[in-house]
């Protein structure tokens, strides 16, 4: 059988599949029961200075099969109560990685502080939720910004930082090499794309913020072309994701340059046996086609491009 | 999950249903659900679902034991039951005789009903787990279901362990997707949007924070 | 029945539902057709100073029901033989909107004085093409060339001028108030978004050209939000594009602020049978929900709010 | 749609199906299928498809008119043609001997073949019209199905017309989305790839376009 086991931004991953931030991670025993499931590691909610309650309900729309819109609005226990849950998911011997979001590179660098003492292995930046104001990608869509984040975080902690990009910019290749240039370990792409949904019986947008961000299916051709275009720019590992829900899939953001890839809406169409499922798929596919190891097919769709 | 227009969206269980028009029951709990009681005649709502699971109905002789707005959840349930062929029996608890919700409701499809309120302004005096303790000791059931607080439920489920009975709860925990995704409604490892509301009570019964804390909005944990 | 005509871009138009540019809009009998089937208004294919072969094969990929990707690589005639192709439209009785795209302002603004002699009753100005280089959404995802390139050519001819906005962009409500300072009559929004496919089996992006744009019911909540964005943003008419396949997405672009919508993709997956069903779904449900016409129901959604 | 990975994506007759396996012939017209025609055994391809349209089997006489690569089009149709109980004769033309393609094929599976050369080469010399002409005077046909080069296909469907017998041709435009979408396909108002390639000549008769110009990729007419 190929081996699944990767190594990026430092960190050694049991497989490439990990879990996105978001779903799953306002509590430790749901990441650990993710993890139990064959998660390659676990990445946290977004966690922020304070606890936030989000936004009010309606928080979601859900497209059969092929899409998601949600606009949950940042919900966390904050800083301060969040490591009783990290602590419960590292007791199921997880792989955790710590999400982080805030309003400047002050605010990220003391969460990151606090982050690093709970015991996750990575902190990832959320620099990309499309409908937090003055979170998320207000920063994120400025690479100058971007830059002067990660700077800080690099700076304060000494644990593998991940960048996570927005889509929602003119050139997200040339804010993962802002990230790059500030010190990143590694970037992950993409978050959600800014989107509405509009009940026309109510007459009203659906969702209690209105604007949301689009996830699932949907969104994997422009995950794709994100990490197609990042893996020309830098050369720091990325993770991949967008619209995961088959072994297939998976392999596709690994061959446009993914080292990993983090799988999110597809735990809500399907459950957690979806991590079980994607993982045996992706080891028959790169069996059949000839791939010893899950890194040896990362990138391999631009070495045959000409 | 129930769209209050302007208002928000909340988890609601069906509480009435003939085939062609369904009802819902809301308490004044907050402040959405105080808004919900001024809705006007014609107003629209928005609904997603049915999400989750519900009671199974296969036991023949089932104690429901419903616990203030509970009754709003268990009461479809104990007619399709009956409707079913089912011998049910309902302990109906409230802290007094006015929030006693479906008590005709329950006694007209047919169930044998005791009620027990806090001030004693209506049948026994007192919590309604000693009605049900009484009732298991004097009939014979092959399953109780439960709605209500959960220290409620807790001692109802403890009770029927106590006697070999299967015991099953429905659970609230705040909802946002309700597609078993967000992670809002967890409790222990379950997510009750999709796993539950209604779950065997020997697995909640092992979870430590059954009874004991729920999370809030922001998903911190906050004591019962 | 409700009324369908509307006014747009001070252009009767006698139903909201336009063919998209490039979709059968390379030849004057296709035009036509479309007309004959019942669109509200033709809008050509983006035409340019010269003849463009477009990118070799494979140019599409399609993801069935959801979503399409493509990169023609803008073919076309060239502007020196096209107005034959819109001669042939006009003959038919069509209204037709006549688009175009450029390098520069001085490009686009020769280009509108010869499309102004066609007949044509409106330019349409491709500011957004996702993967063409050096035209589209380079030049599209700029404030300041858009307000540039569409000022050159309000200057230089006397028809109204829509300027088609990226989605592809932090901001695109700004590019839409750019656009609008330029003096644009309206503003149509979303063209595609930048995305890719591979092949895992043959280990490569399947498009020639690599990088494409993603079309059809996919982009609809991202189109729907750009139009909701730029409604709060401009004062001028918008056209909503991207992802209409029935009569309610297109009174849900309504609702978000359009005054007249633009159907491609859904052309593909249907044939041109597709206007006048959705035309006949957006008169039932106007009808239904209480519109004695299409354009009560432009920004519906935002007066409902609060 | 055949895709040759690193070169174009063509479009392409199955000119063989038995079940398991699966053919196609390409002739080398430009620099692609030029390329082709060196791909090794073992090599990987692409597909989409099938889009479009066929030949209508039902006629129980049928004249089938292949000029040149035309073959490759028409093999498949005839073979189903004849399986399914149907007389065929085939005109086949080509510029000289060595270009006419299938022609042992349309013999083995049981067609009545008529060859033309323009040369002489073999069978008769000049247009495979000429052949055509006399085969209508001394059969009868119920359906008339050509494919080649266009003033050809106009000429064979004239001739089918003022004989009263009905004609279909397969036509050949560039093809860019195969999805009647680009217009890349256009012909008059019809799109070859869906509403094609096989088309009743009387609509394409009334076509000024047909036989007269076609489009190149950049959508300009080009004539024949
Ligand atoms: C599966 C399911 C089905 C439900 N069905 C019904 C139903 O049919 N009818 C009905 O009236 N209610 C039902 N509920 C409960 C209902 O959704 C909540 O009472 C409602 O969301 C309260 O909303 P609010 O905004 O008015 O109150 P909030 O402002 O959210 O809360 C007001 C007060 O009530 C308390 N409170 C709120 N929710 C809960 C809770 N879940 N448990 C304990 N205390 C709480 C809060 O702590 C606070 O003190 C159901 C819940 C679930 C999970
Ligand atoms: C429905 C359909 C089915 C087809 N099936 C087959 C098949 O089974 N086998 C096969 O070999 N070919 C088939 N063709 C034709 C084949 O697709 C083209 O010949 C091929 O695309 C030429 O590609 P190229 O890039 O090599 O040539 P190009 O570089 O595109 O052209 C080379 C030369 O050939 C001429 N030419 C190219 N295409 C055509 C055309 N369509 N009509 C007239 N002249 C042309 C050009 O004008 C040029 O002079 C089919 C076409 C269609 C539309
Ligand atoms: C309900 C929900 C909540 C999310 N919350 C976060 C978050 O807190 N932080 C973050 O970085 N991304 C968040 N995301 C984005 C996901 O991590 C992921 O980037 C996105 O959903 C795309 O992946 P998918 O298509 O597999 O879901 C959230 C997504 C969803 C659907
Ligand atoms: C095959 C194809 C070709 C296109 N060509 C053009 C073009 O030439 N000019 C342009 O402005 N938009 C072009 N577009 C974008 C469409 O006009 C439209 O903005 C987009 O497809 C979203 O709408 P849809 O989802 O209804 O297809 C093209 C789209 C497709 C699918
Ligand atoms: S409500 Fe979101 S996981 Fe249950
Ligand atoms: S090939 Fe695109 S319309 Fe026919």
């Amino acid at each position: 059988m190929p081996e699944l086991p990767v190594r990026c931004a430092g960190i050694a991953l049991r497989n490439p599949l990990l879990l996105a931030s978001g779903i799953w991670g306002e509590s430790g025993e749901s990441l650990a029961r993710a993890w139990t499931a064959g998660a390659g590691a676990v990445i946290t909610k977004s966690i922020g200075s304070l606890p936030r309650p989000g936004y009010p309900n309606p928080t979601i729309e859900s497209y059969e099969r092929w899409g998601m819109l949600n606009a949950m609005g940042l919900p966390n226990p904050g800083i301060g109560e969040y490591p009783r849950e990290i602590a419960v998911a590292l007791g199921a011997g997880a792989t955790v990685i710590g999400s982080i979001f805030g309003g400047d590179a002050e605010e990220f660098a003391s969460l990151a502080v606090a982050m690093a003492k709970t015991g996750v292995c990575a902190i990832e930046l959320n620099l990309s939720c499309p409908h937090a104001q003055g979170y998320g990608s207000e920063i994120g869509s400025d690479p100058a910004q971007v830059e002067e984040v990660v700077r800080a975080v690099t700076d304060a902690v000494p644990l593998p930082v991940i960048a996570k990009i927005t889509p929602n910019a003119a050139d997200p290749a040339g804010l993962a090499a802002a990230a790059e240039r500030g010190g990143a370990a590694a970037v992950s792409a993409i978050n959600t794309l800014r989107a509405l949904a509009i009940d026309v019986e109510l007459r009203r947008p659906i969702l209690a913020h209105r604007l949301g961000g689009l996830s699932g299916p949907a969104i994997k051709p422009i995950g794709l072309a994100c990490v197609w275009q990042i893996r020309e720019r830098v050369r720091i590992p990325i993770i991949g994701v967008g619209g995961i829900a088959s072994g297939q899939d998976v392999l596709e953001y690994l061959m446009a340059g993914a080292s990993a890839v983090e799988i999110g809406t597809q735990v809500a169409f399907e459950g957690i046996g979806a991590f079980g499922r994607i993982g045996r798929e992706l080891s028959e596919l790169l069996e059949r086609l000839g791939f010893a190891r899950a890194s040896d097919a990362t990138g391999a769709a631009h070495f045959a491009t000409g | 999950m129930v769209w209050f227009p302007g208002e928000d969206e909340l988890p609601m269980s069906l509480s009435y249903t003939d085939g062609s028009s369904k009802g819902i029951t809301v308490k004044a709990m907050g402040e959405t659900s105080r808004n919900v009681q001024r809705i006007e005649t014609g107003a629209r709502l928005g609904i997603r679902g049915p999400y989750g699971n519900r009671f199974d109905l296969s036991p023949r002789r089932i104690l429901i034991v419903a616990g203030g707005s509970g009754a709003a959840v268990l009461a479809p349930g104990a007619e399709r039951a009956i409707e079913g062929g089912a011998e049910v029996t309902v302990a109906l608890g409230a802290t007094t005789e006015t929030e006693l919700l479906f008590r005709e409701r329950f006694a007209t499809m047919g169930a044998e009903v005791e009620i027990a309120t806090d001030d004693g302004s209506a049948g026994t005096r007192g919590y309604v787990t000693v009605a049900v303790e009484q009732l298991l000791a004097t009939h014979t059931f092959d399953a109780v279901w439960s709605c209500g607080p959960e220290i409620m439920m807790r001692k109802v489920a403890l009770l029927a362990r106590a006697r070999g009975v299967a015991s099953y709860g429905s659970v609230e925990r705040q909802m946002k997707c309700a597609l078993g995704m967000c992670d809002a409604c967890a409790l222990g490892p379950f997510h009750v949007c999709v796993e539950g509301p209604v779950f065997p009570m020997e697995k909640l019964l092992e979870l430590p924070e059954f009874g004991a804390f729920k999370r809030d909005s922001a998903g911190r944990r906050v004591r019962f």
